[in-house]
Formats: C-alpha cells, sequence, structure tokens
C-alpha cells in the first residue's frame, strides 16, 4: 500500500500528460497518411473536439441540471463563424461562387500570417496563422456565447422539458437562418465552406480540448460549480440559500455555450469544410448519449464516452455495415447495421447501466489503482477495455 | 374568386396537415398530462406505422393491412412504454427522458437498416388518394376526409374520457400521480391504456398523413412528431381540445406562411410560437396551472 | 443482477470491438490491388449512392482482375457508406484511406466529396468523382478528378432546353443547405433569365413533405416549367403533390431524378417529366443486357436498385469509373496511388457513356447532356435529345 | 415596543384559486425572540413561511423586514374578482423579491420535507449557502485567483465551525443524504446559518426526534439565537418545545390567526384547544 501523496498525485498527472502528448506528436510524424493506425489519430482528433462538447453539455445538463437540446445550433455558429473569417480572400471567389465572393474580403488567419511573415518569415507566418485561429475560435465561442445569452433570456425560465424543446426548437431556427439565401452573402447559405485554415498536427485539437475541459473543471470545483450543483438538486432550496437561479442557470447555459461554439470551430478544422446541414437534432442527440454512456455528472465520464463514440461509430463498428466483422459475415449485415447495434448498446447502457460508465466520479489515481486491484483479483476478460480508458484517463487534466 | 381559388390550396393542406398533427398531438399531450414525459419516440412510431403499412401493403389488400398496421403500431407503442419506460418510473425525470430519446434513436436507425436508407413509397389507398375538385382547386380526398376524421376521432374520446371509468381513472392519475395510486387506481393499466390511445390515434393519422405526403423515411417521424408537440403546448398540455386546436392553428398558419413565399420560416415559425407561448402563457391556451408544492 | 449482465454484454462487446478494431488482417495469397468506393448507402443520397455502387460492382464483376506492370492483381473494392453527411464523410474517407486503397471512385452528392477531398489529398490518394457536379469539387484539389460533367453546363442546358420548348416562366425550387439543387438553381435562373425568362424561386426545409404550398404558389405565379433539381426523397412527393393537384405544367430536373424511384411515382399519372442526364438505356446493348441480368440474378442489387433493372445513368457512370480507374492503375504500373495520381490526367477511356478525356482542373471534357422524359403510362424513361450547349 | 422589530407580516391573504389557504395573518417577529407559530395541519403555516420567503406572491398583503419592504401584493388580474379576503385596497404597490434576495437580506429558512442537496457532500451542502456573498467573479473563482482562494478558505473555516457545532464534522465528506434523519435536520439547520442570516424560519425542526432529541434542538436553537445574534419563527408541533422555548406564539387555523400571546396564554385559550380537539377527532 504506497499511498500517493497529493504533490506526487500531480507530478504524476503532468507527467503522464506529457508522455501522452509526445506519444502523439510522434506518432503523427511516424505513422504515414495510409497507414491503419492513421485512424486512431482521426479518432483522437474528432473524440477531442466532441469530448469538449460532450463537457459542455454535461456542465449544462449533469451538473446545472437544465436540459437543454440545444448543442448543436451553438456547434453550428462557432464553426460557422470560425470557417466565415479564415477564408483566405483569394479563396473566397471560388467559396462564394452564388454571392459574389461574398460580403466579408478578409482573412483574420491569412492577414496576421501575412503580416508577422513580413517581419519573422515562415515561422511568423505559421505564428500568425495559429495566433488567427486562436484568436477566431474565441471569437466563435464568445459570439456563440452572446447568440445563447439571448436565447436564454426567455428560454431559461422554462420549466426542464419544455426548456428541452425550446432549446431545440431555437437549433432549428438557426439552422434554417443559416441556410437562409439572404444571408447568403455571409453564410454561403446551402453551399458549404472550404479552404479555410485548418491545423496541421492532431497535438491543436488534443490540447485545446484539453485546456477548454481544464477550465470546466476548474469552473466545476470552484463556488460557482457548487452553486451550479445546487440548482440541478433542488431549484427550491438552493434559492432559498440565496443563490440567484436565474443568473446562474444564464451563467452556466452562456459558459456552456461558449465552448459548444469553440467546439464547433474545432470541428470545423477537424472536417476542412463546413455544411450546416448535419447540425441537425440527431447531433445534440448523439452528444447527448455521449454524455449519458460516460455517466451524467461525469467530466472524466464524458471525455472517455467521446472517445468512446467516435471510435465505436467511425471505426470499430464499420466491419457491420460492410458484411464481414469479426470474421463473421452474414447478409443482414448491410449499410445501417451498424447504428442499430450502436442503438441497442446505448438503451442498454440508459436501461439497465444508467449511471453509465463513471457515474457522477471522477478519475484519480487511486480509484485507477483499486481499479486494476479489482481486475486482477477477479475478473479478467476487462483487461483490452481497461487499457482503453486508461489511455483516455491519461488526457484527463487535473 | 380568383383570389380565392388561388389561396385556397393553402387553406386546404393547412387543414388537413393540422388534423393529422392533432392525431400525433393527442398522444403526446395524454403522455404528457399523466407522465411528465415528452414521449420523443411518438413521432418515430408514427414513420414505423408508415413503413409497416408499406410493407404490409406490398403483399395484403389494404383493407386487411390497416387493422393491422393499426395493431401492430398499438403494440409497438405498449411494447416501448413497458420496456423503455415502466422501469424508469421511480427514475429522475432527465433520465426518462433520455431514455425517450434514446428510443427515437434506435427506431429511427432500425428503420434506416430496413429500409436500406431509400423513400419508401407509401401504397395508394384507393378512396383516400382519390383526386378530387373543390371550387376549383384539386386535391386528395384525404385532405377533406381529415378534419372530418380527426373531429369525430376527438368527439369519441373526449365521451370516453368524460364519462367511462378508464376516462376518470385516467383524468385522476392527471391530477395527481402518487394520490390516485393510494386510492387504488391500477396505474401501470392507466399509463397502458394512455398508450393504446395514443399509439392508435398515431397509427390513423399515420395512414392519413402519408396518403396524402407519400414518401416514408426515417426521418419522416421527426418534424411532425415536433410540431405535434408543439401544438400540444399550445393548446395546453393534458388538454385533448386543446391540442386538436393547438394543431389546425400550426397547420393552417404554416401552409400560410409557405402561400406568402416565406417557406423558410415555416418550421422556425413553429417553434417561435412555442417560445412565445411559454413567454406569454406557460400553460397554453386551454391549460391549468400547477403550483410545485414546497 | 441484470445490471451486471449488462455490464459484461457491454464489455464482451467493447472487447471484441477492440479485437476488431486491431485485427485487420485479409492479406490473401493473390496479389490484391484495392479501390476504394466512396458513397452514401444511407441518408439522403442514399438511394443514387447505391445505384453508383452497383456500377461499380457490376464492373467488378466483368472484370475482377487487372494487369499492373507485368502481374495480375485480383481487384478488391472497399466500400465505405459515407451516410451523405459531411460530418460523417470526414472520417469515413479517413477510413477509405487507411485501409490502402489505391484509387478512389465517388461520391454521389457534392457536398460530401468537397468535405473529403482534404483528406484524400492529405493522404495523396487520387479520387476520381462520378456523378458529383459542383465545380468545386475539383477545383483547388489536385487529387479530385471527375468524370462526369458540372453544374454549370447542366443548368445553363436545362434553361435552352426549357425555353426552347416555349417556356417563359420557370419556377425553382431547391432545398435547403443543400448544395446541389442550390447550384443548379442558380445556374439554370442565371441561363434562362439571361434567355429572357422569369424565374420564382423558393426554398424548402430539410424533412420537408408538404409540397402542395409549393405547387399551388407555382401556379399562382402563373409559371409555365417547374423546375426542382433535389433528391429523390423529395422528388417523389413533389410528383406526387403536382399529380394531386393538377399542376399543368412539365417538371424539369437534373440526374438525379433519373431514378426508379421518380419512375415509380410518375407511373400512372399524367405528368410531363424532363430531365437530363449521363445516359440513356439502349446507348450500349451489351452493358444493358449485362447489367440488367447482374442485377435481377441477386436480391440485394435488386433492392439496392429500388426494386427493379431499370439501369440508372448513374450505374453507367460507375461502371465507367471503374475502367478508368483499372486504365489508370495499368498506366501506373503500380499500386503505388502516387503513382497513380501522377498518370490519372492523361488517362482516356472510351466508356457506355461517351469517351473521358480529363480537361482543366481534372474535369472530364464533356459538352452534351441526354434529355430524356418519362413515360408515365409504363413507367421507363423515353430518349428525347441531345443537348449540347452552344 | 422596546425591542427592535425584525419582522413585520402584515395582513398577509394567500389564495389559490378559490381557496384561502392563508387569511389575513399579521404577525411580528423582535430582535432575539423565538417565536412559535402552530396550528393543525394544513392551516397554512408553511404557506405563511413560504410568503415570507418570497417563494409565494401573496395574494394580498405586506412584509417588512427590519423596517424595509421586502413583500407586498394586491389582488390582481382574475384574483380581482375572485379575491375573499379582507383589506382588499390597502395595498397598491406590487413587490416580490425573489427568494435569493430575500435571503441575501437575512432572512434563512430550513424545510418541513427536508431539502438537502442530495448529490452533494455535508460540507458542499454549507458551502453552497455562503455562495451568495462571494465576491470574486467567475474567472477569478475558476482560475484560483488570490482574492478568490483567500474567499475559499474563509468559507472552508466557517463552514468547519457550523458543521463542528452540530456536531456533523465526522460526516464532512459523506452524502448530504446518507446521514440519519435527526442530523438531516441539523444539516439544514446549519446550511440556514451559513447564509449569516438575521432571522431563522425554523419549519417543523423537531419533527421525527424523539423526546430526548427534541429537547436536545431546544437547547440548540437557544444556543444559536444567542450566538448568532438572531431571531427565530418556528412552525413546530411538539408542544413541549414550543412551550419550553417560545417567548409568544401565534396560532393558526384554517388560515386565520385564532389567537397570540405567551405560552401560558394559548395553552388557556379556548379556541386553541377546539381547533386542536377538532382535528384529534
Amino acid at each position: 500500500m504506497t499511498e500517493l501523496t497529493k504533490r506526487n498525485k500531480s507530478i504524476l498527472s503532468v507527467i503522464v500528460c506529457a508522455v501522452f502528448l509526445a506519444a502523439v506528436y510522434i506518432g503523427d510524424m511516424l505513422v504515414p497518411p495510409t497507414s491503419g493506425m492513421r485512424m486512431l489519430f482521426t479518432v483522437l482528433e474528432k473524440g477531442s473536439v466532441y469530448a469538449l462538447v460532450a463537457v459542455s453539455m454535461n456542465l449544462l445538463n449533469g451538473f446545472t441540471g437544465l436540459f437543454s437540446l440545444g448543442q448543436a445550433g451553438f456547434m453550428l455558429i462557432g464553426a460557422y463563424i470560425y470557417a466565415i473569417f479564415s477564408i483566405p480572400t483569394a479563396m473566397r471567389d471560388s467559396v462564394y461562387q452564388y454571392f459574389e465572393g461574398g460580403l466579408i474580403k478578409f482573412s483574420v488567419t491569412e492577414n496576421l500570417g501575412n503580416a508577422l511573415g513580413t517581419v519573422m518569415g515562415d515561422f511568423g507566418v505559421m505564428l500568425g496563422e495559429h495566433i488567427g485561429m486562436i484568436f477566431l475560435m474565441l471569437c466563435a465561442g464568445i459570439l456563440t456565447a452572446g447568440v445563447a445569452a439571448l436565447i436564454g433570456l426567455p428560454v431559461l425560465r422554462l420549466k426542464s422539458d419544455y426548456l428541452a424543446i425550446a432549446t431545440l426548437g431555437f437549433a432549428e431556427i438557426l439552422r434554417a437562418f443559416f441556410q437562409w439565401k439572404a444571408a447568403g452573402p455571409i453564410t454561403n447559405s446551402s453551399n458549404l465552406l472550404r479552404s479555410y485554415t485548418t491545423y496541421e498536427t492532431p497535438l491543436f485539437p488534443v490540447i485545446a480540448a484539453g485546456l477548454c475541459i481544464a477550465f470546466i473543471v476548474l469552473l466545476i470545483n470552484s463556488s460557482y460549480g457548487r452553486a451550479f450543483k445546487a440548482i440541478r438538486d433542488d431549484e427550491i432550496a438552493a434559492e432559498a440559500m440565496g443563490v440567484n437561479l436565474f443568473k446562474h442557470k444564464q451563467m452556466s447555459f452562456i459558459i456552456s455555450s461558449f465552448f459548444a461554439g469553440l467546439g464547433g470551430a474545432l470541428l470545423a478544422m477537424f472536417q476542412s469544410s463546413v455544411a450546416s446541414t448535419p447540425f441537425t437534432s440527431n447531433m445534440t442527440y448523439e452528444i447527448l448519449l455521449i454524455v449519458v454512456i460516460g455517466g451524467i455528472g461525469s467530466v472524466t465520464g464524458s471525455i472517455i464516452g467521446a472517445y468512446l463514440f467516435v471510435a465505436c461509430s467511425e471505426w470499430w463498428l464499420r466491419g457491420l455495415d460492410s458484411g464481414a466483422f469479426l470474421g463473421i459475415s452474414a447478409g443482414f449485415m448491410r449499410p445501417g447495421f451498424r447504428k442499430v447495434v450502436f442503438a441497442v448498446i446505448i438503451m442498454c447502457i440508459v436501461l439497465f447501466y444508467s449511471r453509465g460508465i463513471m457515474g457522477n466520479k471522477e478519475f484519480s489515481w487511486e480509484g485507477l489503482v483499486g481499479f486494476f486491484k479489482r481486475i486482477f483479483s477477479g475478473k479478467k476478460k476487462t483487461s483490452e477495455k481497461n487499457h482503453k480508458t486508461n489511455t483516455d484517463k491519461e488526457k484527463e487534466a487535473r | 374568386m380568383n383570389f380565392f381559388v388561388e389561396n385556397l390550396p393553402y387553406i386546404l393542406a393547412g387543414i388537413s396537415v393540422g388534423g393529422q398533427y392533432a392525431l400525433i398531438a393527442i398522444g403526446y399531450t395524454m403522455v404528457y398530462g399523466i407522465l411528465r414525459l415528452i414521449n420523443f419516440a411518438h413521432g418515430d412510431m408514427f414513420m414505423v406505422a408508415g413503413l409497416v403499412m408499406v410493407y404490409l401493403a406490398a403483399s395484403l389488400p389494404v383493407y386487411i393491412a390497416i387493422p393491422i398496421v393499426i395493431v401492430f403500431t398499438v403494440v409497438l407503442g405498449c411494447t416501448i412504454e413497458v420496456v423503455a419506460y415502466r422501469p424508469l418510473r421511480s427514475a429522475p425525470r432527465m433520465s426518462i427522458m433520455i431514455s425517450a430519446i434514446g428510443v427515437s434513436y434506435l427506431l429511427q436507425n432500425t428503420a434506416l437498416y430496413v429500409t436500406g436508407g431509400l423513400t419508401q413509397t407509401y401504397p395508394t389507398i384507393p378512396w383516400l388518394a382519390k383526386t378530387v375538385t373543390v371550387f376549383g382547386a384539386h386535391t386528395k380526398m384525404v385532405t377533406l376526409i381529415t378534419p372530418v376524421l380527426t373531429i369525430a376521432l376527438v368527439i369519441a374520446l373526449v365521451i370516453l374520457i368524460k364519462y367511462t371509468k378508464i376516462g376518470m381513472a385516467m383524468r385522476a392519475v392527471s391530477r395527481d400521480f402518487e394520490t390516485s395510486q393510494l386510492m387504488g387506481i391500477d396505474i401501470n393499466r392507466v399509463i397502458t391504456v394512455t398508450f393504446i390511445i395514443g399509439s392508435f390515434l398515431a397509427a390513423i393519422g399515420s395512414i392519413l398523413y402519408f396518403s396524402n405526403y407519400t414518401g416514408v423515411m426515417p426521418t419522416s417521424g421527426s418534424m411532425p412528431g415536433l410540431k405535434a408537440f408543439v401544438a400540444a403546448v399550445f393548446g395546453g398540455i393534458g388538454s385533448i381540445p386543446g391540442a386538436v386546436i393547438g394543431a389546425f392553428i400550426i397547420g393552417i398558419c404554416e401552409n400560410i406562411i409557405k402561400g406568402m413565399e416565406l417557406t423558410v420560416f415555416s418550421n422556425a415559425f413553429t417553434f417561435v410560437l412555442l417560445i412565445i407561448i411559454l413567454m406569454v402563457k406557460p400553460t397554453g391556451l386551454f391549460g391549468e396551472k400547477n403550483i410545485d408544492k414546497v | 443482477m441484470k445490471k451486471k449482465l449488462a455490464l459484461l454484454l457491454v464489455l464482451v462487446m467493447l472487447f471484441t470491438l477492440f479485437a476488431a478494431g486491431c485485427g485487420n488482417t485479409d492479406e490473401g495469397g493473390d496479389k490484391v490491388v484495392k479501390i476504394g468506393v466512396f458513397e452514401p448507402a444511407t441518408g439522403d443520397n442514399g438511394a443514387g449512392g447505391k445505384q453508383e455502387t452497383l456500377g461499380v460492382q457490376y464492373a467488378n464483376s466483368v472484370q475482377p482482375t487487372v494487369e499492373i506492370g507485368g502481374e495480375t492483381y485480383t481487384v478488391k473494392l472497399e466500400i465505405v457508406d459515407n451516410e451523405s453527411s459531411p460530418e460523417k464523410g470526414v472520417s469515413a474517407a479517413q477510413n477509405l484511406v487507411t485501409s490502402g486503397v489505391s484509387i478512389i471512385l465517388g461520391t454521389y452528392g457534392s457536398g460530401v466529396a468537397i468535405a473529403a477531398g482534404k483528406t484524400f489529398s492529405d493522404a495523396g490518394v487520387p479520387a476520381v468523382g462520378i456523378t458529383c457536379t459542383n465545380p468545386q469539387v475539383t477545383l483547388g484539389n489536385d487529387f479530385y478528378y471527375r468524370i462526369c460533367f458540372l453544374d454549370p453546363f447542366q443548368g445553363t442546358v436545362l434553361a435552352n432546353y426549357a425555353w426552347e420548348q416555349g417556356h417563359t416562366k420557370a419556377y425553382c425550387l431547391n432545398k435547403m443547405g443543400d448544395d446541389y439543387s442550390a447550384g443548379l438553381v442558380n445556374y439554370f435562373s442565371k441561363a434562362f433569365e439571361e434567355l429572357g425568362g422569369k424565374v420564382v424561386k423558393e426554398e424548402f426545409e430539410q424533412g420537408n413533405a408538404d409540397f402542395a404550398a409549393n405547387i399551388a404558389t407555382a401556379k399562382k405565379n402563373g409559371c409555365d416549367v417547374f423546375f426542382a433539381p433535389v433528391s429523390t426523397e423529395a422528388a417523389a412527393l413533389i410528383i406526387d403533390q403536382a399529380d394531386a393537384q393538377k399542376i399543368g405544367m412539365p417538371l424539369l430536373a437534373a440526374d438525379t431524378w433519373d431514378s426508379n424511384v421518380i419512375l415509380g411515382a410518375a407511373k400512372g399519372t399524367d405528368l410531363e417529366i424532363v430531365v437530363t442526364t449521363f445516359y440513356q438505356e439502349g446507348g450500349d446493348e451489351t452493358f444493358d443486357k449485362g447489367v440488367k441480368a447482374w442485377i435481377e440474378g441477386d436480391s440485394t442489387n435488386l433492392a439496392n436498385n429500388g426494386g427493379n433493372s431499370e439501369i440508372a445513368a448513374v450505374t453507367a457512370m460507375g461502371y465507367d469509373a471503374y475502367f478508368l480507374a483499372l486504365e489508370a492503375l495499368k498506366a501506373a504500373g503500380s499500386t503505388d496511388p502516387a503513382k497513380v495520381q501522377e498518370v490519372l490526367s492523361g488517362v482516356t477511356y472510351e466508356g457506355v457513356c461517351g469517351k473521358i478525356v480529363f480537361g482543366e482542373n481534372g474535369d472530364a471534357v464533356r459538352d452534351m447532356a441526354v434529355v430524356k422524359k418519362c413515360n408515365t403510362t409504363d413507367g421507363v424513361w423515353e430518349f428525347v435529345s441531345n443537348q449540347y450547349v452552344k | 415596543m422596546s425591542k427592535e422589530n425584525v419582522l413585520r407580516v402584515s395582513d398577509i391573504t394567500m389564495q389559490f384559486g378559490g381557496v384561502v389557504a392563508v387569511d389575513d395573518l399579521s404577525l411580528e417577529v423582535n430582535k432575539g425572540e423565538i417565536i412559535g407559530l402552530i396550528g393543525p395541519n394544513g392551516a397554512g403555516k408553511t404557506t405563511a413561511f413560504n410568503v415570507i420567503t418570497g417563494v409565494y406572491a401573496p395574494t394580498n398583503g405586506a412584509v417588512e423586514l427590519n423596517g424595509e419592504i421586502i413583500v407586498e401584493n394586491c389582488p390582481q388580474g382574475k384574483m380581482k374578482t375572485l379575491y375573499k379576503g379582507k383589506n382588499n385596497g390597502k395595498y397598491k404597490d406590487v413587490k416580490v423579491l425573489t427568494p435569493d434576495k430575500i435571503t441575501k437580506l437575512g432572512v434563512a429558512r430550513t424545510f418541513q420535507n427536508i431539502r438537502l442537496f442530495k448529490g452533494m457532500s455535508v460540507f458542499e451542502n454549507v458551502l453552497v449557502a455562503m455562495h451568495m456573498n462571494l465576491e470574486s467573479g467567475v474567472f477569478g473563482a475558476a482560475f484560483r485567483s488570490g482574492k478568490a482562494k483567500a474567499e475559499e478558505t474563509a468559507m472552508r473555516e466557517e463552514a468547519m465551525r457550523l458543521l463542528k457545532m452540530f456536531g456533523l464534522e465526522k460526516n464532512k465528506d459523506d452524502l448530504a443524504t446518507s446521514l440519519p434523519y435527526g442530523k438531516q435536520r441539523h444539516l439544514e439547520i446549519a446550511r440556514a446559518l451559513a447564509t449569516k442570516p438575521k432571522l431563522l424560519l425554523l419549519d417543523e425542526p423537531a419533527a421525527g426526534m424523539n423526546p430526548q432529541e427534541s429537547a436536545e434542538l431546544m437547547h440548540l436553537v437557544e444556543k444559536i439565537r444567542d450566538e448568532f445574534d438572531l431571531s427565530v419563527l418556528m412552525i413546530e408541533h411538539h408542544m413541549q418545545v414550543v412551550m419550553g422555548i417560545c417567548e409568544r406564539i401565534y396560532v393558526l387555523d384554517y388560515g386565520a390567526l385564532i389567537a397570540q400571546g405567551n405560552p401560558e396564554e394559548i395553552q388557556n385559550n379556548p379556541r386553541v384547544i377546539e381547533a386542536y380537539l377538532g382535528v384529534d377527532e
């Protein structure tokens, strides 16, 4: 029994994070783009984005008890803000092909890149672009948060289930707006946006999502986080204890939307093109299911859930669609079967294991040690899963 | 006169689609009234009813297929209740709502798998799909039948709820879940009956709706479902006449908006309406005020 | 107990999944070259994507081997479903790229093609678009080629056709968020207005099923042609409503409507439906017979083709694309995607849909579109004319 | 009136639809007093609490805290015609502070059917109640600025002091709802005190306690009053408790005030006896 001191634990966490990031960096350099292992990086990138969005949804649904279904709409805003302002000027005519190059004639990333490029050369271009990217991501978050603040004014006064429907409705309205022809010179209406600046290394989304999640964790562990949880547990008692319901709900809603918008910007970078069509209520449902799989009220859970979800739906389960899975091939395995299996797994989790992977607990080194002890003393067949979650857990910034 | 003929198609379409929304909305409002649950899967059940009809009609005559579809939908509705909602009765509200979303996800994905993602063409029900002329405007027979049938069914339902024992039990349960349980009402039976009625009406609604808009795809149910829910909220959740009036209003307004060539915002309008009504009169047109006990 | 059982179930599933993820062992003894098929099997474009895939699969059954650098390789198709979604498409594309394909065919639906383009070019794997008609697919992407004509061409052809038929006011309908229909409506209306015609434009939202109002609006505005180059899902509903309301004007559309779904919906009505497309049955006897027999011979294929063996133009295009890919592999003399990419722009192939020669931007040079009309009594397509752009 | 007035409830009527839950209630609490509010079940005691704490807006009447009006209302809308109470027209202004504002002004309460934060530890439950006095903003708190850190430390120390006082320090990290019933009641009081109230409203604090526990509770309440320098208004059914510590008692029946006075007066009041016997039957 070696007790880990607090200091040792944080050293351990820092080391694990550093090793993990280094591994990603080196792996990215070494693994060629057509290798099968490349999928690992795709999952890592998309998983990180989804992890951030899932955690932001968890802040709202799991920690503040507001059942909001507007996440896809907020991601849409973030993705578009980022894309619109980072398309290089030279590409604008071709991207906005039906709108004479659109209304906006500058690119934040390009301009910054050029500006710094003249001073510092190639490194300056890269630096400028990255500053531009980060700046735009923050803008995406802030603007999304602004929209959320406006939506929140009427919506947050509603009761739980009405809130769900109203946020769902707002997400639909937002999507309709972005597809609207009259908004075309800015949003390119029905056509997608592309050719904008994106990141080059998988480290970017991992670090960006990691930092955002770290902020959310810090917030949850602060006095404000406690007020959120109080609202979740009992609105009337929270109010009687002096917690201003509306102010705190609004705060949680805005912060959650900020990160959803930022996540949307990251998703835009991951996809390298943005169209408004995928940002439907189905996307919100998927994020909600990630939160449920991970455990409502657990940040670690949401992170693990996101990676598992992305890996399963985009990678591991694909065999179910193509008719060959684990050496089994059967006629009933045709496109769409993967999603049925997936939906069944999710229903099983919802019905029989409603606490999800982590319940409302968080990752801790003691928990991990305890987990391994339990594994080695009995169950053996979980070792694979264990291994997987372990790597995921390492990402959790303490 | 010309103006009237030109604009009549919108009104006709509005009334017809309103009637179909109404039939779905009743299912929402009744389930919500009793379980305080937005049954997200209700719209998808409506879609499944449409799909089953497509597959049945391929091998059976329509007049046999229709009753089977209705029975199937009712059984499906009850199964969903027993499997996905009953075990969570004492769980927090959010869990049961998530379960509903899960069921909706499952139904849609199963439909996607079964149809292979292809739109299925709804079988032609000879009498309903016939084209008729009303004041110079051409439309399908079903457009005219829908409002009549809807209102007839609603009257029957209101009578059932007002004058039968089970109807009384339903009213009691929707008023106070715990107390009526103490009074010896078999809650599960009441809920089952609610789901039977809701599914039955959804099946009828699906026959009417898809006779008019003949393509069935896995996502066909979600938009009508959402709109029907908005209609239920608009009319005052728990109130059946409210749901029906709300549905007709939404159906007609939606088509008038399209007639004004603002198609883009016809869905948006529904949600704006929802938010306005929730702000101004959260209990809807005919809803009753509930006070939280402290 | 139940919980434990469910947990066990989930764990076992996860375990097997992980095994599946790692253990990708399908290396046979033969030399294998992989061709990626990046097509939607589900979602809005599922119907078209499946028919396009059928063309590739049929071609593969006709010619399952290829001679590369003096050795015979067996061609293996790697088919992934991109779900008609730009969001899911990216990781689907990544899947394909990582499965070691030498060249990629697809996809139906330009939006997804554009979204996946970067993944292909990053990985250095060339892709050949079969029926993605948006100019942006190949623009600025050296790795994306295409064998079909483009939207500006198709839109103009349709506008010319409509004008020549004596129509003066067109009702244009496109789906919001769908770049394909929005693009076509844009090019069509531009060309039609230049010719002197008038245009009424409307859009509808995703998931909309109620087109009664759109048809009423077209009638109210006194339009004499109804242009709706939308996906087959919406098309079937439009046809049905048009019939119910006795629309009284021809329906005009582009290549998406060249599908069994439309034939099925239009059968028995008295509508006039005209489409432009890439291929008309009867263009190549042997191909027609072969593909029909092949589709009829397998229930899955039959279902994927929409229940009958009418040949969709996209199937013919898929067929051509496959053979073009084989030509490219032969010319490259290697299965290395980079080599294939080097030679691809110079590859030509005389297919059932005409000769494919790559021109500017890697787009095939095409100056002709087939116009066909729906015979609503028999439910088949009838050839009208070959339409050229002046 | 030599004593400083803390709470003055004037002519409160609370009507739900046609039902009058509280009928023209007036009461006063002075500084340092422990006041009892008793009455049979359904007499409107908790409703009165809810009006005072801003959970319900009264149909008519006003509430003053330290001379400042915190709640005032008159019949409106449909209530104008439905109103059955008295003093219609006496109050003109409409002012209903939300519960959190009233708490901030110095009124804290406990709940009849314990309302602890289920998902939080005992310690956190107390900490939440101090959140309203936090000065650092979200970012300060999240990034652990110097000020936020100092505030947090102070909050934690204060919370520990309260927990110790109620003998809960050992259960600090337990889930609030895992505590035994009696301790949950204590925790509710501790939590209420964490808001630094001037007036403490206790809703049946001794419910479910045995005589010994009740006696301990009485001492505790007195101790709190002295130590925190506050006034207490309590609803209680245990007559032993009420008669033991309350300086004055108000008796409600069917929403209306039927008696008030010191314990002896109440014990001998025929209307009170009647009201209680009526219930016992």
